[in-house]
This record gives C-alpha cells, structure tokens and sequence, in this order.
C-alpha cells in the first residue's frame, strides 16, 4: 500500500484480529460500552450474593427466589421505563428533571372521576397523550425558547406538580377500573405483565437508539451539536421529539405505578428525576451527551431496586440503608472501573 | 374554706352549659398547615375552613406554609404583622417553629398549635394533639390481643411506618414496640413509607418478600394505606391481619365490608383541626368550653387513639377524612 | 486500492449533465458582494468569486482574511449579510447546509466536524443515511463508506471504529470521505492537507485529479503555496474580507506576487539565520536515554542544549507527538530517563516538567490547548498567570499587557485580546497557543506542529520568534510534518519511522528528498489502541 | 466602507477600540454575563412590581416594606451561601448533588448535647469542620477515586443524610446556646447579621473566583480540563479543593439554618442541593463548566426567594404557588434573553 495506514495497520487487520483480535476488540473503545456493562453485571450478582448470604431462605429457595426477583423487576418496571427515556434525553445532550411531575400529572390526570368514567382504554389514552404532549413542551421550550435543559425542566416540574396537585385536589384519587389494577397482577407465560412492558420498551429504546437514524442523530446531537447542524440535521424538531420521548415513557410509567398502588396522586413518584439519571450514569451514560447504552441504564436501575430489596429483606433501618447505600454505590462505580481503570485514561473532572 | 353551712356554697359545678353555639364578636382566625402532600394533611385544611364556615362571625385567613419550615416562619411573619385575633397552625416541625408561636403570643396573640407539638409552653395558648405515641400503642394492644386469641406464642409482625424523619412516626412505633412487649411479641420487619400510595405499596411489597410467613402488619397511615392494601391483594396473601392508622374514610368503609386482610384502623383524626378553629373562636371571644366549668378553654388537649374495628366502625365513619 | 475502481456508492463517478440553462460564460458558481459581520468583525467585506466546472480553484489569504467564513456561507453554514450566490448561473439562496447539499455542494471544513462516538461509516452518512422506514442500512452503509476509502487510498480504515480512536489524520480523511459520500458537483476543502503528512498530501492531489477530471470543481484552501502551484488551476486572493486578486493562473502567478496581494507585504518563507559558532556551544539542557512506550515508540534518546533548535520529522503516526507528549510527563514512559539540566525528572508529572522549565505547545488546538470561552489574553496566560500573581492575587492588568505584546509579535487579528477564542480564525488560534510560551520562564519549548494553518507571512514571524527564543538561550524541540520548516529552522534533526529515530544528524547536511527517501522507505506499521484522538 | 476592526496597523487599532469598543464589548460574548445578569436585574424589579401592585400595603409602606425585604434576604442568606460553594464546583466542571446531605450532617453532628457542652465556639467549630471534612471526602472521590461527579456526590449525599438520621436519632436537636440562635436575631447597622454573613460569603467568592490564581485554575478546569493539565494545573489537588469550598459553604450555611431555626435535624435543608443548582445555573453558570459568575448565582438565588415571599403574601395556594411559578422562571430566563437574544446563538442542546 502506498500510504501509512492510519485507521489500523495490516498487521491490526490480519495478525492482530486473529491474534489479539479478541482482546484488542475488548480493550479498545468499542468494547468499552461491554466492559462497564460487564462491570455491573458483576457488581448484580455480588448483591445476590450477598443475598445468598445474608438471606439464604429465600435467595437460595427455589419457591421463594422467584417471587423476590420478579419483585425486585417489577420495582425496577416503572422507573426503568422512565430511564430508558431519559437515557435518550442525556445522550442527546440534554436532562429531564421533569419527569416526578410529569408521571404525577399523567397519573392523576388519567383517573379523575370522568376520565375513569371512558374506562381503561381512556385513561391509558389520556395517560400516555399528557405524558407525550407535557414531554414535548419540555422540548419546545428548549429547542425554540432556548432555555437550558435543567431549567425548563424543572419549571415543568414544579408546574406539573402543581397542576396535578389542583386536579386531584389534593387527594389520592382510587382507580376502580379493575382492568388497570389487573396490570399490575396479570402475567404472560408465568412473567408478570409489568415487566414484559419493561423489556418491550427496553428493547424498542434500544432499537431506536442503535439502529434508526433517529437514535444516531441523538448521539450525533448530544456528541458534537456543530457537527450535527452542518450535517443537515434539524436539531430543534429533534431536541422536541427527544423530550417527547421522554414525556411517553413517563406516560406509560405512570400507567404502571397507577395500576401497582390502585391508585394515583400529586405526590407520586417521588424523586424519580434523580432516580433516573442516577441510573443512567452509573450505567455508562455521560452526563454531557454523545455517549450511553440503553442496556447500561437499565443494569443501573437494576442494581438499585436490587440494593432496596436486599435492605428490605434484612430489615435495615432507613438511615444505616442510607449510610450503606452511599458506599454501595461508590462500591459499583469502582468494580465497573478496577479491571480496565488503566485503559480508562479520563480526565478527573470527567 | 367559707364558713357557711350551706353545702353547695364552695363547690364549683355548673349545671347547664353555655351555650356555645350563640353567635359571638366578630372574630378573624389565622391559619397555616403545610402543604398537603397526602390525605390526612389535605383534610386538616378541608376540616378547618368547613367549621370556620359554620360561624357566621368568624372570618378565616388561611396562608400557605409552603415547602418547608423556613418557608412556614416566613408566612406566619406576614399573618402575625396582620394582628389576627387568633391563630391556628399546623407547624412543619414543632421545634423548628416553636420561636415563631413565642413571636406571635409576644404580639399578643394566642396560638392555638395542632398534631406537631412546641417543646415550650410559652409558644402557645392551646395545644391540640393526636396521641402518636397512645395511636401505637392502641395498634400494638389490638394485635397482640388478637394474636393471643388464636393462640400465637411467637408471631411474625410487620411495620410499615410513616415517614421515618418525623418525630411522630418514632413515638408511633414506640407505642407499638412497647405495647407488644407486654405480649412478649416484637417486630419482625419495619419498613418506612412516605404518606404516599405508591410508597406504600412499593414499602408494603417488600415487607411481604422479607417476611413469607406473617401474622400481623400495622401501617401508621391509612393514605399509604390504599397502596399497602394493593400489595398485599397482587401478593395473594390472606394469611395475616393488617391494621391500619390515622383512620380514613376508605380504611373505615373497607374494615366495614369486612372483605379483607384490613380489621381495624387507630384513629389519629384530622378533626382536630374542626375542634381547633371552634376552640380558638372562644378563646378570642374570651369565652370557655360549654361544658367545662372553667371560665376559659383548657391549655392542652389531647386527642384519645381509638381502635375502630367492623365493631364499631359506623360510630366513627362520619370523622373518616 | 487505485482510484480506478468506483462502487455502485459511487454516483459521483456518472457523467455530468451539461450545464444549466441560462449560464453563457459556463459559471458553475458565481458569489458577488458577499458581506458578512460578526459582532465587532466584518469578516467578509464584498467578495468575488467564480468557479468553472472541472477546476481547482485555490483560495488564497492571510489568517483571518475570511476564507472559511466564505466557505461556510457557500456551505449554508453561515447566512451572508449582503451578497448575490449564483449557481449555474440561476441565482440561489443558502439558508442551511441542507439546501447547500441538495445543490451539490459539500464541503470539509477547516474544523474536524465528526461525532467522536459515531462509526466511521456513521459520521460518513450522517444526515443522509441509507435507511429505509429510518431504519439505518448498516450494512450499505458500511458498504459504501468502504469503497469511498478506498478511492481515498485507505481501506484499511475500519467503517465501524469509532472516529474517536483515529488519529488526526486519520480523521482528516474520514471528513473527506464524508464530503465524497454526497453527490456533488461542487467540493470545498478548508486546509484539508494541515494536518496531512507529505505523502498523505499526494494522495488527496490525486483524489482531487480524479474528482476534476469528471467535471467536478474543487475550491482549494491551503497555506502552502507549493500545493497551490501543484493542484491549483486559478487562484483568487482575500485580503480583510475583501478580495484582491481573482483568477490568477496558479501554476504561473509569481509567488512572490501572491504573497504581496496577501500581506502586502514582500515576505516569503524566510528562514531567520543560523546564528555562527558552533552548534553545541550551550549547555545541555534535556536529555532523553531511552524512552518507550509500548505500542507508541522505543529507544529514542536526543538531547536539546540551551539555544539549539532541534526539529524531529517523519510520517504521521511515526509516533513524534507522543514523544514530545511524554517527555513533558503527559504520558509515562514504560522505559528511559529524562533530565533537566542534570536533574531527573519525576516520570509522569506535568507539573513537575513545567517546574523544571519545560513547555509544550501541543498539537490539537481546540481539545487540548485552548479555552474556547475564554479571551485571547487568559489563553495566553494560562501557563504562567501564577508568576505575574502576588501571594494568589492575579495580576490582570500585567497580563494583558504581555499578551498583547505577544498579539502583536506574531500578527494576531483582529488584533484585540480581549475577543473570545473561539472567535478566531484557525490559524489565529494556533497562534495563540504557540504564544503561550513565549511569555518567557521556558527553559525548554516542545512544540508539535507550531505553524499548522498559519499563514505565510505569520509563518515568517513565528519562525523569527522562535530563533529569537533559542538566541535567548531557551532550547526548542520541534515536530513538523513539513520538510522544508525543519530543514530551514533547525539545527539539528532526528528523523523518526515507526515510533524509532532513524537517523539523526546536522540540518545543513540534508535535503528534502534524503528526508523523504528516509522516512518514506517502507511504512507505519503501529497501531496505539490506547491513544484517543477526538475530533477538534 | 472600510471596516476598521480588520485594519491591522495600529493606528486603526485604536480607532477600532474608540469607535466600536463598547458597543462591541455590550454586544459580544464578553459582554454576555453582565448581559444576563442585567436581565436578571430587571427580573427582579419586575417581581418587586408585582408585590407592590399585589400588596401595596406592604411593597409601598416603608415601615412594612423594609421588615418584608429583610425577610426575604434573610430566606436567601443560606441557601445563597451554599450557592455561591456550588458556583465553584460547577465552574470547575463538576456538580455537588451532596449540599442537603453535607448541611444535615454538620447541623446535626453541631448539635448534639455533646457538642453543644462546648458552646458556641464548638458548635462552629464543629459545623465547620464537618462540612469542609465532608467536601473534601467528595474531592477525593471524584479526583482521586474517578468517579463521575454526580455519581459521587449522590453516593456522600444519602450516606450523610443517612448518618445524621443515626447521630439525632431522628429526633430534632433543638439549640439552648443563646449564642447560636441569636445570630439569626443578631443586627448591625440595623442589618441582620444573616444578611451580613450572605454579603461576605459572597464578596469572598466574588474575590476568589475573579482575582486569585484558584480561580483562574477552577474556570480553567471546567473549560478545558486537557489543556490545563498541559498548562500545568495540578488538577487532581484543585478538584479536591474545589469540593472542599463547597463542603465549607455548607458548614455555614448548616449554622445560619439552625440559628433560624433554633434546631438541626437529619432533614433539614430538604432539596438545598436542586436549589442550588438551578440558582446558579439561571445565574447563568453554564452547567458544562467553564463559566459562571457569583454575582449571577446571587441573582438567581434573589430571584427565587422573592417569588416564594411574593406567594406567601398573597398567599397563594400552594399548588398554584407551583404551577405560576414553573412559568415564572420559564419567563425569567426569556426576560434574560430576550433583549438579545438573537446574538445569542447558542446550540439548543446547550
Ligand atoms: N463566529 C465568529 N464570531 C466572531 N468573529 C468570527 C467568527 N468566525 C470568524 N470570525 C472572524 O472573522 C474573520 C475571518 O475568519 P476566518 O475563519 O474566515 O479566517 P480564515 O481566512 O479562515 O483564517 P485561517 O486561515 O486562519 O483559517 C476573523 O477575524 C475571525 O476572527
Ligand atoms: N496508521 C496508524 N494506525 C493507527 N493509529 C495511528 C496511525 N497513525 C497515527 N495513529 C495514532 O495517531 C497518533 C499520531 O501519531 P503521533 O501524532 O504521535 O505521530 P506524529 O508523528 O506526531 O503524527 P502527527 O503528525 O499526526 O502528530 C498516534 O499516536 C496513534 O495513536
Ligand atoms: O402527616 C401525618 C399524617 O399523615 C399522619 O397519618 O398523622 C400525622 C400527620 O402529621
Ligand atoms: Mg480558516
Ligand atoms: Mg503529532
């Protein structure tokens, strides 16, 4: 060849495929995503391990061992929903701290007495439409108001809380519509339906995001916004649809907490902004955009309910849960980055 | 001692009581409660302007406490700079607002303080409590004696308590710690929730995966109650008695219809706020209670915890919130 | 991999229709008047310009005079203020780079605009991906990009790596690639070959041969002249926003003629003397025994004395920059010893080489040099505000005033120090980090590409500037792709192949074609999986 | 015409300089954060407008005026005080989720029976030290530990709110050293001290970060963390430092809270941390890093304590408090921008 290569060599293409194909593969950046994965998997199962140990009875239990993880997926449905759609905010370069108020607003918007009155199909409707339509004014607030995503979704925030707050008046409004609770019982081939929706939308927010040009733009957007525009990319109706996203997973996530607590009001979803993201990060996204896997956030959400349960189950208090809780989540972050912490040459502020 | 021998000369009794109904001087009655995040706070607000409605001469100025103490301080500052002649708070935290019921009676003007007690007398002219303490202890009487009747000697018990940074939900599962003592019973798991539906279900699921085999639960707060009642109801489990707090509507009309793992409820009523506004009306009006002899209202009254059950459930529906 | 073969991809490669309708001189772009400000700069002032179907047509100026302004109005990037586009004689208006593409114009911008978490093949077609129901084609996709690098001579580049592990160069031909992946009548390259090597040059000159010799026309930026000479047809020059000479027959136009339209001015590459005496008069001041790095290069000892210019050269990828990168502690060597003046440096500590006197310009401005949202003057000083400081107070004043003085030396423009950087043309902003260090308190001065997209007249000027420093007593160590820059300015020159010194010896004992003969002589067989290079 | 500001000779140097120089400078990027803190200005004077339109009693009676601004400053003072800390970290290019957590736990541990047997010198001695020890925990994470700020503040968050919950027992310490609750009652020149406190904090910061070599090194960081590890900036230490202000700040900000209030607890300063934030970031803190002014988040956090004073005198119901106030800071940020705004052109994602 008349040049010097400068994607890979020969040598890399031929030898070192073979050779070191595999591990070249593993330590360079398309492995990266795998290897923080890896990471958390391994992080999963030491806490089921530490169940084993700590609660033989039930983790080591075939009958009981079930139930506890179904349990421990169908805490993880709701707020994994929420995260796969976050996810994409954050790798688009943006933040959804919205999305408490959002689901309150949906939830209880969709169960005032004449929405029950249309029966499931209404309010599953009206469920999803206010979560899409609330998740794209986020947008439209940022990509046309150009206020910065932190901002305009936190004034979204409190508003939706707000307003939910003035719907419901203040109270927790009952669901009697036995076909939404039932969405919390009913099961498929033995799973229970809140958790085959979790792998339905963690499967299609993977799709999107890996496979369409909707998902490559997103990280193109979140990546390098220049490069975007001058690639002839409609940032603006992009970012709305982004938030739009967003807005649906709160749609449906709303639907599920609903149906699990026959019930919805203003102050539901406590705190699941920060629940969102934090899931999304220690999943490998960046916090600055271009970067992220949607299987990395759910592992995150994973590894969360999966603390929870194992604080419940040995029956913790709240504070030393707390105190605990802190150095686990230190605990993750340095597994994920131990085997490979060398290779990772990121810049402390990172 | 009078030296007459007439004998009820020096016994202070009074026959018929005053009545307290008759229309008295105009009277405006502050009033703050946080804001509700649940049923039970939202009903104190609902309790209070429905009984400052029934009185004619009584005119209510509610301001919001906002989102927390700081905020609650603030808010009163602006009431107590409008010289109500009364007024009736429900304080974020009891301690962190004590300064400003010291603030308002030193402007001379009496506080009637509910639910979250001021660690100093001089704070308030009246203090109305629920009874946290007494509310777990009437829970924890009701399982053990029910446990004891079907012959339990070592029983699993479950907690699901309010939220845990309230000094309310500590003195509530005190109460109930130490009254299962008396039985020799103690709890097995206590799980903390926030007054929400959604907590408690998610809190409520995870007592059930610790705990496969349950006799007895005890949730502080019917509200959360709704989505405690949900989890046990997608778990299938009928195995175990649940009693619930507070004593709302639903809890009530459910213990009723007697269709459910729920069979009684410790009442710790928002009707307090109902008592506190016709209280402070009197004492505005410098007037005492009807039916105490005593020329002015009392300095502290304590609401009784009481234990409503499918027995006497219709008695107690109508103070349902 | 000739650039004989073109895929199914390839639809640049089908017959051209004949020109539009309606164009008698057969124009295939006509810009006129074109205005454009930005706040407190008119960038560009009136300009000219037009280009024949099938010809290079070169764009020629002073750093800042407006070229990539111009290009980035033609690329819709930028909405002209004032001005008339015309294109195929019709005339046209650009409101976005979609609109530029649908023309047929595509464009590589001076910038490096690629998406570091993207595949190569993504960042090729992003924007216009094969895709069906956006279902992204990936394997078309990957096909595609693969026959475009090819023609670009590098198949070896792997379409699903992401950009971020290729080198600088490597990116440079991914954003080719990128401009060929569109159908286009019209190819604009802004300083295309800066960060290319000499032999990565002569691939593009034939690429862009090829593109010529099927009706598509190609405006050419570039400071080198003697790439101008050697590819270009006509030559339009800009001088402050405004144009002062067009169509200018490149292979003839005196040199000397350009550079006057340019600047002015009457310079040309003039290298400032070798001062007499011998060359190993000064002390020795770093000393390098041994250094390695696994994967990157090995055993490369040399030694800078005070007021020595010593120049390294080789291909790109021959592993200069991360020799300069590791002396300087950036990087930790796996083997070897550094010493300052006698005394070892802490391997690995940044700060322990800038105590001992060292500075580094390094080679990617925008990620690893400048602060973009920041003035020129707090650029300037960002390596040495603490010595104007008092007891941790700053000296803002002081600073500026050496800054400015700086700005001055080396031409910076628009002159004032106090503008963001980000506001500043490329090579403006290149010089801006090589002035840095010459803020003085250096005893020895790394610098990786100081002249990339500096013009030739600032060239002249930071060439004086650095002998200056060396007749100060301060030892230079410079990495240049470009030849004649080492051979001018140095002393003496190691030559580097594969992450090894192959040679070392005397400037004045070698010439351009030993150097090439020297480097060239087999090829780069390293790969360095660990360094990530992102897009600036 | 002739355009000056390309001229390279140094007459037209200064003819540039005298002709656009300002109008220059107002109009382009350097000039942006005194732009948007001037918006805020206005936004402030709007405010005020309203409370006067809506309470003339009160914003036109100077008797009761004064009383109501001094409230509202003295809302203002801790959390601006922890603001002006996270201006710092979020400068530098980092985040401190931990603020809640940090000023519980110092309150707390300050008020213990123990500590309070020092008096008040312990007590600030301690509340201080806590919270300093505290932030650098955080530094040493992320600079040392590499993890990603939010992760690693979140993580020292829930385990410091989980710790003070164990040190009060739950309970709510209340203060009977005079000493500390006067401060919150204390006056100078007729100006509260709280109110003194804010002004100092403030100047100091506004010193550090505009006139000392930390704060060229912080904004360096945050802008380009590459090219100030090049330039020779010992990052590492920085970053630690950086997390230590902040920690610092909430050791006062914990004393001023529990001298207001008489009493620490394990929830005190409930949200501090999103306060903060947003105060900072609508102070026009670029949450990026690499730019921020202090007098910006000081704005930010005037701004916000006025519209919770305006919805206390007007007593709002709280659920419409949220929902007029999710749209008022929509419309602050368009009021900073607007006057501008088409200069502005800053990347929707941004
Ligand atoms: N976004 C911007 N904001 C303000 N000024 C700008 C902006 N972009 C370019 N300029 C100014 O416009 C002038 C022309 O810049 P341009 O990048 O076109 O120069 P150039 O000819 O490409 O120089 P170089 O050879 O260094 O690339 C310069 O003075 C530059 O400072
Ligand atoms: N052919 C290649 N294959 C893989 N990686 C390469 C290749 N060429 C360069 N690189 C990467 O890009 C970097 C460029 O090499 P480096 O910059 O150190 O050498 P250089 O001689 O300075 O070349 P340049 O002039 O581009 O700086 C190398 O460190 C390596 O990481
Ligand atoms: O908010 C609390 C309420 O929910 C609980 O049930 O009783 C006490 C109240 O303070
Ligand atoms: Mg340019
Ligand atoms: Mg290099």
């Amino acid at each position: 060849m008349n040049s010097p290569a400068l994607g890979a060599t020969p040598l890399d293409q031929t030898a070192v495929r073979r050779v070191t194909g595999l591990t070249d593969w593993w330590r360079d950046d398309r492995g990266e995503p795998v290897r923080r994965n890896l990471g958390l998997v391994v992080v999963l199962i030491a806490l089921l391990g530490i169940g084993a140990w700590t609660r033989p009875d039930i983790f080591l239990d075939g009958d009981r061992l079930g139930p506890n993880l179904f349990s421990i997926l169908k805490q993880a449905s709701a707020i994994g929903v929420v995260t796969v759609g976050m996810t994409f905010v954050i790798i688009g370069g943006g933040i959804d701290l919205s999305v408490g108020g959002l689901i309150a607003l949906a939830g209880v918007w969709s169960t005032t007495l004449a929405t029950q009155g249309f029966g499931a199909g209404g309010i599953v409707f009206t469920a999803l439409v206010v979560g899409l339509g609330a998740g794209l004014v986020n947008g439209v607030l940022v990509a046309y108001g150009r206020l910065v995503p932190f901002i305009a979704t936190l004034a979204t925030f409190v508003a939706a809380r707000g307003l939910a707050a003035r719907i419901s008046g203040k109270q927790t409004q009952t669901v009697d519509v036995a076909a939404i609770n039932d969405l919390a019982t009913a099961r498929y081939l033995g799973i229970p339906l809140l958790i085959w929706i979790l792998a339905a939308v963690v499967l299609l927010g993977w799709g999107l995001l890996n496979r369409t040009t909707f998902g490559r733009r997103t990280v193109a957007l979140g990546g390098n916004a220049e490069a975007a525009r001058l690639a002839g990319i409609r940032i603006r109706p992009h970012t709305v649809l982004l938030y739009g996203v967003s807005g649906l997973c709160c749609g449906i996530a709303a639907l599920m907490l609903t149906a699990q607590a026959t019930s919805a009001q203003a102050a539901m979803a406590d705190m699941y902004e920060l629940d969102a993201i934090a899931a999304a990060i220690i999943g490998g996204t960046l916090l600055t955009g271009g970067r992220g896997t949607i299987v990395g956030s759910l592992l995150g959400v994973l590894v969360f309910s999966t603390i929870t349960n194992l604080f419940a189950v040995n029956n913790l208090p709240t504070e030393v849960q707390n105190m605990v809780k802190g150095g686990i989540i230190v605990a993750a972050v340095l597994v994920q980055q131990f085997p490979f912490g060398r290779l990772r040459r990121r810049k402390p502020t990172s | 001692a009078c030296t007459s021998n007439t004998p009820a000369g020096n016994t202070s009794v009074k026959a018929n009581a005053a009545d307290n109904a008759a229309a008295g001087k105009p009277v405006t009655i502050g009033f703050s409660a946080p804001a509700a995040d649940h049923g039970w706070i939202a009903a104190i607000t609902a309790n209070a302007e429905a009984q400052a409605k029934l009185y004619p001469e009584v005119t209510l100025r509610k301001v919001e406490a906002g989102k927390d103490a700081a905020a609650q301080a603030a808010a009163l500052d602006t009431l107590i700079a409008a010289k109500p002649d009364v007024i009736v708070m429900l304080p974020h935290d009891g301690k962190e607002l004590n300064s400003v019921g010291r603030k308002a009676m030193a402007a001379g003007i009496p506080v009637v303080n509910l639910d979250r007690a001021f660690p100093e007398d001089l704070a308030y002219r009246l203090q109305i409590k629920g009874d946290n303490y007494g509310m777990g202890v009437a829970a924890g009487q009701y399982v053990g004696a029910q446990l004891k009747a079907t012959g339990k000697t070592a029983p699993v018990i479950g907690e699901i308590a309010g939220m845990d940074e309230l000094e309310l939900t500590q003195q509530r599962s005190k109460g109930f710690a130490d009254a299962l003592a008396t039985f020799g019973f103690k709890v097995a798991n206590r799980r903390a929730a926030r007054f929400t539906a959604d907590s408690g279900q998610k809190e409520a699921d995870n007592l059930l995966q610790a705990l496969p085999k349950l006799d007895a639960v005890w949730n502080h707060d019917d509200d959360q109650g709704i989505g405690v009642l949900a989890a046990i109801a997608q778990s299938g489990r009928k195995d175990f008695l649940l009693v619930g707090g507070a004593g709302s509507r639903k809890a009530m009309e459910t213990i009723k219809a007697d269709n459910s793992v729920l069979k009684a409820t410790v009442t710790y009523s928002p009707s307090m706020a109902s008592s506190a506004i016709s209280l402070a009306r009197l004492l505005a009006q410098g007037r005492g209670m009807g039916d105490l002899v005593e020329l002015q209202v009392p300095k502290e009254i304590i609401l009784a915890a009481e234990t409503v059950t499918k027995a006497n459930v219709d008695r107690y529906l109508t103070l349902g919130f | 991999m000739s650039a004989a073969q073109h895929g199914p991809g390839d639809r640049s490669a089908l017959p051209l229709p004949p020109d539009g309708p309606g164009d008698p001189d057969g124009l295939l772009l006509r810009l006129d008047g074109i205005v454009k400000t930005f706040p407190g700069v008119r960038a560009l002032d009136g300009v000219s310009l037009d280009v024949r179907p099938g010809e290079v047509h070169c764009l020629l100026g002073q750093n800042g005079a407006g070229k990539s302004t111009l290009i980035k109005v033609l690329s819709g990037a930028h909405r002209p203020d004032a001005g008339r586009i015309e294109w195929h004689g019709r005339p046209v208006t650009l409101p976005d780079p979609k609109a530029a593409t649908r023309l047929g114009i595509a464009t590589i911008y001076q910038e490096l605009d690629l998406v570091a978490d993207l595949s190569v093949a993504e960042n090729v077609f992003l924007g216009h991906e094969p895709a069906r129901f956006g279902l992204v084609g990936r394997g078309a996709m990957a096909r595609r990009t693969r026959e475009i690098l090819d023609r670009l001579g590098h198949g070896d580049i792997p379409a699903r790596r992401p950009v971020r592990r290729l080198p600088a160069a490597g990116q440079q031909i991914v954003s080719m690639a990128r401009a060929l992946s569109h159908d286009a009548r019209l190819l604009v390259m802004d300083e295309p070959s800066a960060v290319l090597a000499h032999d990565e040059v002569a691939n593009l000159f034939r690429v862009i041969r090829d593109l010529t010799g099927q009706g598509i026309a190609v405006v050419y930026i570039s400071h080198r002249l003697d790439e101008i000479r050697e590819i270009g047809d006509r030559v339009t020059v800009l001088k402050d926003g405004r144009t002062t000479a067009a169509n200018l027959p490149a292979r003839t136009v005196p040199v000397g003629d350009l550079v006057n339209r340019m600047t002015g001015r009457t310079i040309e590459y003039v290298f400032p003397p070798r001062p007499a005496g011998p060359p190993d008069a000064g002390a020795e001041l770093l000393e390098v025994r041994g250094l390695g790095r696994a994967g990157e290069f090995a055993d490369v000892s040399l030694t800078v004395r005070a007021g020595e210019i010593v120049g390294i050269t080789g291909l790109v990828g021959s592993g200069r920059s991360e020799v300069l990168e590791t002396i300087f502690g950036a990087r930790r060597a796996d083997a070897g010893q550094i010493t300052m003046a006698g005394r070892a440096l802490r391997p690995g500590s940044v700060p322990a080489a800038v105590r001992a006197g060292l500075g580094l310009a390094p080679e990617e401005r925008k990620s690893q040099a400048l602060l973009l949202s920041e003035p020129v003057d707090r650029n300037m000083t960002l390596a040495t505000f603490a010595r104007f400081a008092s007891y941790g107070v700053t000296r803002s004043g002081r600073e500026r005033a050496a800054a400015e003085a700086v700005a001055g030396r080396l031409g910076l423009r628009p002159p004032g120090v106090r503008r963001m950087v980000r506001t500043l043309s490329g090579g403006n902003q290149q010089k801006v980090v090589v002035g840095r260090w010459l803020l003085g308190g250096t005893r020895v001065l790394l610098l990786d590409e100081p002249t990339r997209g500096v013009d030739v007249g600032a060239r002249a000027e930071l060439y004086r500037a650095i002998r200056r420093l060396a007749d100060d007593g301060v030892g230079i160590l410079l990495v240049s792709s470009e030849v004649p820059e080492v051979l001018g300015l140095a002393d003496r020159v190691l030559l580097m192949r594969e992450g090894r010194v192959v040679h070392e010896g005397p400037a004045d004992q070698l010439d351009e074609s030993a150097v090439l003969s020297l480097v060239m002589s087999g090829s780069l067989h390293t790969v360095h999986p660990t360094t990530e290079r992102r897009p600036a």
